[in-house]
């Protein structure tokens, strides 16, 4: 892809580079129309898609993360520009896990994050995961007890470069394996309990299977 | 059989190791993160798809584990001894003849934790995998110094009409021209005050207090203590005339004491 | 000035694009070169040349200072990064007096207006009404001094609603509604409604008087 000539650039896509570039956090589409006059947020739309296009291939790309759009440098070049003294705390191994949980099971209480954990989970670690901005407390679940429940931010897909959670990695084929679904379902499903034939027969095939295997 | 429920959701219902307790273990154990992380790397080590495991290996592995570590004396924490022995009863009843199985049946048991393992399995991977990403301000940059975008604020300002009525009729009642009656008073002039000071110094050479200038509160009008005031103040007023003049002397031993005066010959 | 084809970038000009990108302060040639793990200064030179050409004309530049190099908006933007938010504000007591006063007594001078308020009108509370729109410089008065007059606007009409100044209530009707109690009488005759060529004699005699402390 080609860089446009700048002549061919409207004021409309220079300002939106330029707001993109100015601001402080990454901005959805519609606070960029906003922030320049109210305009047209079709038309702010495919300017970021012309300018994503534009910068694909230089130093510096337009990303989108959870809807939000900001410039960031070019993967490729992280060797280059990584920086000791940026060195970030490094997470424990089980705030990463804690963290993998909420983002593809998420809204999730602490209970389920334990529940597939194993292990109770320290307090500190979901602190570490809020502190960081990477997780919020999205609520409460209405069950007895009304658990607090916690998902992601747009900040985690900024951080770890997602355009959304569909883009977690394998978040498909866990899905598709049943891997996120609670284990009472899947145990239901796998033993065609009534009321559970929508699971993927091949995952009941594959359960089966173990099951032979181990008797 | 009581057991199963218990061990069957060992994960939040348990409680936790005690701090003591989950040092040993982390020592004893390699970093174990608890009874299932403990069986999901033995579980691993049989480098088989998770959903094709034995358990009944599994098992196996895990009581011998746990049975070494024992030997060895490590204080064993006990979420590891509940599920060893769980897993102990699952062994027994998946050996056991199917007839005489109760609900739920050893396979639904078994099933129940390779489906768990499978899970937290599948997060783990899901983490590693995560953390391997381009992440911002490791690999990835945002700008270093964006400028902002300012939001200048203007002020819509807004005036109801009947404020801006009512607010003119108060201005206009507010400044009206006020004409202030000042009724009529009984007082002392200070003329009558001088003549009278100047006649009564003429009778003594004595000091004396200024109020005994003043005309006998018992004398009709002269009660009014308003009328005494006023005479106080104007005979006051005239003392320091006279003295001014060189007819009086004053004199005032202490602050706010008794002010005296006597008059002077020519 | 046409971008280079994404493809003719090559890594250093890439890297040199990303290090300014991220840089938190403008960076010198040899700062940048220090930077990508000690590339030649001579080539960093290049690449940033290339680069500014690059971004001339879009909405972001890359600019010298100094012999230091950072991206900025481009100025003609300036505008368009900076936005208004308008804040509803009630209009203060003094000044819905003194807007009344203009209003009434059209054209006025501040020390006019203070003789009718019978205070001292802060100089803000007239910016106020010139910030609002609904009062005007009217040009100033032929007497010495030469002090400022004030006249209401088009705006102020529009606002309140009013076809013109004729509209504003009169003095008895004012009255009637109770907002000139305990008003003098005979200046309550004297109050006459507005938008005449006279200004009533005792207002005159009035505004002359402060006039006159005022020389």
């Amino acid at each position: 892809m080609a860089w446009q000539p700048a002549e061919a650039l409207d004021i409309l896509e220079r300002a939106v580079e330029a707001a993109v570039f100015a601001a402080t956090a990454p901005m959805t589409a519609e606070a960029i129309a906003a922030h320049l006059g109210g305009a047209e947020v079709g038309g702010v739309r495919a300017a970021l898609a012309r300018l994503a296009q534009d910068y694909a291939g230089r130093g510096v790309h337009l990303v989108e993360r959870g809807g939000r759009w900001h410039f960031q440098t070019a993967p490729d070049l992280a060797h280059l520009l990584r920086r000791e003294r940026e060195e970030q705390r490094r997470l424990s191994r089980a705030a990463t896990e804690v963290l993998a949980i909420v983002a593809y099971h998420e809204p999730v209480s602490r209970a389920e994050i334990e529940a597939i954990r194993g292990v109770q989970t320290a307090k500190g670690t979901l602190d570490v995961l809020l502190e960081a901005g990477w997780v919020r407390v999205a609520g409460r679940r209405e069950v007895p007890g009304r658990p607090v429940i916690y998902a992601t931010t747009p900040a985690f897909l900024a951080h770890f470069g997602l355009a959304s959670r569909r883009d977690l990695p394998g978040i498909d084929e866990l899905r598709a394996a049943g891997l996120l679904d609670p284990v009472d379902e899947a145990l239901a499903g796998a033993l065609e309990l009534p009321g559970r034939h929508e699971l993927m027969p091949e995952t009941r095939i594959e359960t089966e299977n173990a099951l032979d295997k181990n008797e | 059989m009581n057991l199963i429920p218990a061990a069957a959701d060992f994960g939040a219902a348990q409680p936790a190791p005690a701090a003591g307790d989950a040092e040993a273990l982390h020592l004893a154990l390699d970093g174990w993160e608890g009874p299932l992380d403990l069986l999901l790397d033995l579980a691993r080590r049989q480098k088989v798809d998770l959903r094709r495991i034995s358990i009944l290996g599994l098992v196996d592995q895990y009581l011998s584990y746990i049975d070494r570590a024992e030997a060895l004396r490590l204080e064993l924490a006990a979420d590891y001894l509940v599920m060893a022995a769980w897993l102990a009863y699952l062994k027994s009843a998946l050996l056991l003849p199917r007839e005489e199985q109760e609900e739920p049946s050893p396979e639904e048991l078994a099933l129940r934790l390779q489906l768990r393992l499978e899970r937290l399995a599948a997060m783990r991977d899901a983490a590693a995998r995560l953390m391997a990403r381009d992440r911002l301000g490791r690999d990835v940059f945002a700008r270093g110094a964006p400028e902002g975008l300012r939001v200048d604020r203007r002020n819509a300002w807004t005036c109801e009409w009947f404020d801006l009525v009512q607010a003119y009729g108060q201005v206009k009642a507010r400044t009206a021209p006020v004409v202030h009656m000042v009724r009529d008073r009984k007082v002392m002039t200070l003329d009558s005050a001088l003549s009278r000071l100047s006649a009564m110094l003429g009778l003594t050479l004595d000091w004396l207090d200024l109020q005994a200038f003043l005309p006998p509160s018992g004398d009709g009008e002269w009660a009014d203590p308003q009328l005494r005031r006023s005479a106080l103040a104007s005979s006051f007023v005239a003392a320091l005339e006279l003295a001014r003049l060189g007819k009086a002397e004053l004199a005032q031993d202490e602050t706010f004491g008794p002010l005296r005066l006597r008059g002077v010959r020519a």
